[in-house]
């Protein structure tokens, strides 16, 4: 057959935090309909298997154990591919993100992150993003230029309104959310760099290469139709996310 | 910029007004309860024995001290760990919430309490002594309404407090007002409407609770000039 | 000593029995002793007037006999009750004893009315009617009926003391003690509550009364008490005690009453 | 109507003019009018006593003088001063204007002592040891030296009463106001209160006083103000008061004096 | 299980005594600054005019209603939006909690101090006017005194509150005790040892105040019986 034995009864169970956004999220507090990007690709990938995707919104810890407890047939949380998870499961990555430096969009001058010696940043406290600017500051000190002014704030939301409100100069995040961000507010943020780590968002089932493998051919089925690339548009995603390898 | 439609959404919406009746639910019962513990507390305080007065002063210095968060989390993840009792089903985040809260509400107004107890004169006491009435009836016609008429204004001061100390049960899962707008704005970043509606909430339950104080002190200072 | 017996057949066997009897009192405040060995006993139905010096003890002395103090050595006994620490003991006590104040000591959140109500409804049960009507007529009688729905603090001091009498009246006590009932008024309203405890006198109400009105002690008193620095100096009968007291003290201090 | 001068030099151009002048003053607690029209006028070292009725508005009168009341209509104006709401020109009436209050309005949580040193050191700026010493000699005079470190609410009554009357005579005021000084006090202690008044009067501090104690009002009033109903009633000598008021209400009240 | 050592090293390191002392001066120079002003608002209210009156009433409504979150992201994102003074370097998050913190501490204390000073009878002021002294010098010497007494529990009350909701001012990027706790954890996940740590230090702090308390409230009550 062409589609995994889980997907026969005509619902694929999809377990989700739902609170990432673009990837997945509600628009609106007590909705009743999950959106986002990784979303659509699931919808897409049902649609492939001739299936309805049921979405199962969970606690983030707790979305790997539910595919045991086969209370989920999917997990797709933006959740990153690791060998830890490996062991224990099935994983096909599909989305690259990358760490990006985000400022204002009439900010001309940053090209780099040393551009910001002597400005403020404010950081999403508790994030290996302030091993970044600690690094970052290190740099600058031997170059004899002045420190980054850090403040941290305790959420992704709060460091993005500091830029907003003209307070800092830039921020660092993933560029899922400064695509989302940038999108909702059109014309207020940009992204100034873009650092060569990244991360790698996949898709996890339980043991079993067979269904692995159709995963992954539905999901390069999605980039060769150029559907993937459609959906990355419409969530304002970098075109070249997807373009990871599949094993 | 500010999304009027938005904020009417917002305000009339379920997920908010849900979070509104948890939030209120939530306060008015643990106010009720903390109320009528915390007047036994202050007349004991203030009239008892020694070993009375030195255990309940106690009690006020923990659950002063500690901060409400830790008792939170102490009630929530400690208690089921010390008796199973605190794990069957009925020991719900509603539950816990409620229990921590009472814990340190009660403190605060035993000290209000025990302050107004003590500034009606002693020579009201001995007036309806006097008359032959009982401690208890002394204590609810005479006492208690020219304390309250002292205490109000402080009570309601802890009450609003309550109100908002409620978010912090947000650290047990408990879904109430505050943690439902700052999850919406996570997703909308939409600061002014989401915060504007809850604002909106809280300034409305506040409203009745200061009307309400005003006239119980306004019927309580009938007679005092 | 006497012990308490179940008070109703108590009343029948005994009838002899004091109303009042205080047998070598002694009160400490701190280390200030202010009552020294004080005896003394008021038959049923008798008046006695104290009268003494400003802070020889008598407020104190008064307000040991329905236990608002606590005295530390000696024996009172109240309408065959001794009083002690114990609460039902002291509560039946009161609900017979009722008492003005020298601070009046009213309710200031409470109408004139109310002041003069509440007790009778709670501890007297009567209804809010009853209790009303019982109340007028004594504010009647103390001449403030229309001051009924004010409060206390929209008063004068003498119409103050005035409701103070009143509510204590409206009891319908057995025993009564008066702490200067009548310090704020002036001669024309002293007369008149004068005349109203000589009718009450009459009805055979048993009277303790601090005063320096003598006019009262000559008409009504069975007995005069003179206290000095905590000590009962001297009892007797008003005639012997203002014709001729005993002690020098007594008439030294009796001599500015005829000035 | 007068003008409010320089204090020093008009006491010298004027030495005839009164201390205190009342004049048509009207007053009302909400609807009730507690004074109506009294007109009244206190010379310089002149001692007025008020008497009449329970109720009739003597506390009130005596408290517009020192505006702790406020009139509604009618002058008032007290040693050259006519009282408005300015609150300067109180402040000046009020440190030359003593008043023994019928309540006593003592400190709670002060000593004696400081009750009667506060306003002489922050009013009268006098020294801590100054202050002390003046304490001290009016307490003596009162009987309560010893009662000097203890505070308010450990004093018997008439303790109270007689340290409020300490307290304004400290400040040494040119004017004082008092309002029945002796309701809490034994004959023994009136008397002395009264030697205490008869000296300051005859030093010649003006005195305004409600009080029902006839005897001070013989020896030392120069005019008897009869009160009734919030209006005066009368206005004498006592000589003339006493043998023979003009006004059939006087005559009835002052009846009850010598019952 | 628990770590005594890093227990020890929590409490006498430095990034949790840091936090400590920022939670201290903060919430130390709020409480000084708002009893100052709250004791005007005070008087005011209970004694002013109409217009006054209804204007502090207004002050204490929207101050008591509005969640300290959204007045301190009001004063930190908000403020620089409307004039550039607040965009300038001195307007620091110690200064924005501050003056956040302190608009939000006047109505709490306004209104325990309204109610304390009315409590004090109006024989008191008489007393004190009659002897000529100074509305002022009556206020510090007679009223205030009395006021206190009563007052002080309450007062006690809402400054352990503050002590307590600076650490909302972490969302203005202010590190302090609370916030640098959390973070502790939320690196090590030791929760025992570090808000046992946390613990220690806001337990001495409110010791010092009840302590404080109890020691002004005997002062005070001398001469009350
Ligand atoms: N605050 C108030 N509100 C309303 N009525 C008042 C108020 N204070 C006093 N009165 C009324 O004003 C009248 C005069 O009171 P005032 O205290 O002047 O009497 P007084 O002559 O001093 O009487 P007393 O000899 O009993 O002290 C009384 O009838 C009293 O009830
Ligand atoms: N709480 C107290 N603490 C200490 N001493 C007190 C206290 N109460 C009263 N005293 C003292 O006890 C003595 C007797 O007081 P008491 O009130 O019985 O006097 P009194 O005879 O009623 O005087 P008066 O005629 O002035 O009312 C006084 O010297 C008084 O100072
Ligand atoms: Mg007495
Ligand atoms: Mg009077």
């Amino acid at each position: 057959s062409d589609k995994p034995e889980f997907a026969s009864g005509g619902t694929l169970k999809v377990c989700t935090a739902g609170d990432f956004p673009p990837m997945q999220y509600y628009k609106n507090p007590g909705d009743a309909e999950l959106i986002g990007f990784e979303v659509d690709v699931v919808n897409a990938i049902a649609k492939q298997w001739g299936a309805k995707a049921e979405f199962v919104v969970g606690d983030f810890k707790g979305l790997l154990p539910s595919l045991d407890s086969q209370r989920c047939d999917l997990v797709a949380s933006g959740i990153m591919i690791t060998p830890a998870r490996l062991e224990k499961y099935d994983g096909v990555p599909y989305f690259g993100s990358h760490v990006v430096l985000l400022v204002p969009s009439t900010d001309e001058e940053t090209k780099t992150p040393e551009d910001m010696s002597g400005k403020l940043m404010a950081i999403e406290a508790g994030t290996t993003y302030e091993k970044t600017v600690a690094d970052l500051n290190a740099t600058l000190a031997s170059a004899g230029k002045d420190p980054v002014d850090m403040q941290t704030y305790p959420s992704a939301s709060g460091v993005i309104e500091q830029i907003l409100v003209g307070r800092a100069a830039s921020t660092i995040t993933q560029d899922t959310t400064a695509a989302f961000r940038m999108m909702q507010m059109p014309d207020r943020l940009k992204i100034a760099y873009t650092y060569d780590e990244s991360e790698t968002y996949g898709i996890y089932m339980r043991k079993n290469p067979e269904d692995r493998r159709m995963a992954k051919e539905a999901i390069e089925a999605l980039q060769q139709s150029g559907e993937m690339k459609a959906l990355l548009a419409k969530w304002s995603l970098p075109a070249t996310s997807t373009d990871v390898a599949h094993d | 910029m500010f999304d009027f439609n938005l904020f009417t959404t917002a305000i009339f919406g379920w997920p908010l007004a849900k979070g509104a009746l948890l939030t209120l639910v939530l306060s008015v019962s643990v106010m009720a309860v903390s109320l009528v513990v915390a007047t036994f507390f202050g007349l004991a305080a203030g009239s008892g024995k020694k070993p009375m007065r030195w255990l309940i002063g106690s009690y006020v210095w923990l659950f002063r001290g500690a901060p409400a968060l830790l008792i939170l989390l102490f009630v929530w993840n400690g208690l089921p760990q010390l008796s199973p009792v605190f794990r069957a089903t009925w020991f719900t985040p509603f539950v816990a919430a409620f229990l921590a809260l009472m814990l340190i509400q009660v403190a605060y107004l035993t000290e209000i309490l025990r302050s107004a107890f003590a500034a009606v004169g002693k020579g009201q006491r001995e007036g309806a002594a006097a008359l032959g009435l009982h401690r208890w009836h002394t204590f609810i016609l005479i006492t208690l309404p020219q304390a309250l008429r002292i205490a109000v204004p402080s009570l309601v001061n802890e009450f609003i407090s309550l109100l908002k100390a409620t978010s912090l049960a947000t650290v047990i899962s408990l879904k109430e007002l505050m943690t439902v707008t700052q999850f919406a704005i996570a997703t909308s970043f939409r600061f002014l409407e989401w915060y504007g509606a809850a604002l909106v909430y809280y300034m409305l339950m506040v409203s009745v609770l200061t009307f309400a104080q005003s006239r119980i002190e306004a019927v309580l200072s009938r007679g005092h000039r | 000593m006497f012990h308490e017996r179940s008070s109703a057949d108590a009343a029948d066997i005994m009838p002899e029995m004091p109303a009042i009897r205080l047998v070598n009192v002694n009160k400490w405040y701190g280390t200030f002793q202010v009552l020294h060995d004080v005896s003394l006993t008021v038959e049923r139905g008798s008046r006695v007037v104290i009268c003494g010096p400003s802070g020889s003890g008598k407020s104190t002395l008064i307000r040991c006999i329905n236990r608002l103090e606590t005295h530390q050595r000696g024996d009172i006994i109240v309408n065959r009750v001794e009083l002690t620490d114990q609460l039902s003991k002291i509560d039946r006590v009161r609900s017979e004893v009722g008492m003005v104040f020298q601070h009046f000591n009213l309710f200031p959140h409470l109408t004139v009315l109310d002041n003069c109500t509440l007790a009778q409804r709670w501890v007297r049960k009567r209804s809010r009617k009853e209790a009303d009507e019982i109340a007028m007529a004594f504010l009647e009688r103390v001449r403030i009926p229309e001051k009924a729905q004010r409060y206390p603090g929209e008063l004068s001091g003498g119409q103050q003391q005035r409701v103070a009498i009143a509510r204590a009246l409206c009891m319908n006590p057995s025993i009564m003690l008066f702490d200067e009932p009548t310090s704020a008024l002036d001669p024309e309203m002293v007369k008149e509550v004068l005349d109203t405890m000589v009718s009450l006198a009459e009805d055979g109400m048993t009277m303790v009364c601090v005063t320096h009105e003598m006019g009262f002690a000559r008409q009504v008193a069975n007995e005069v008490v003179f206290m000095d620095g905590g000590k009962v100096i001297e009892r007797n009968t008003p005639e012997a005690i203002f014709s001729a007291p005993s002690k020098e003290r007594t008439k030294r201090f009796l001599s500015n009453l005829l000035h």
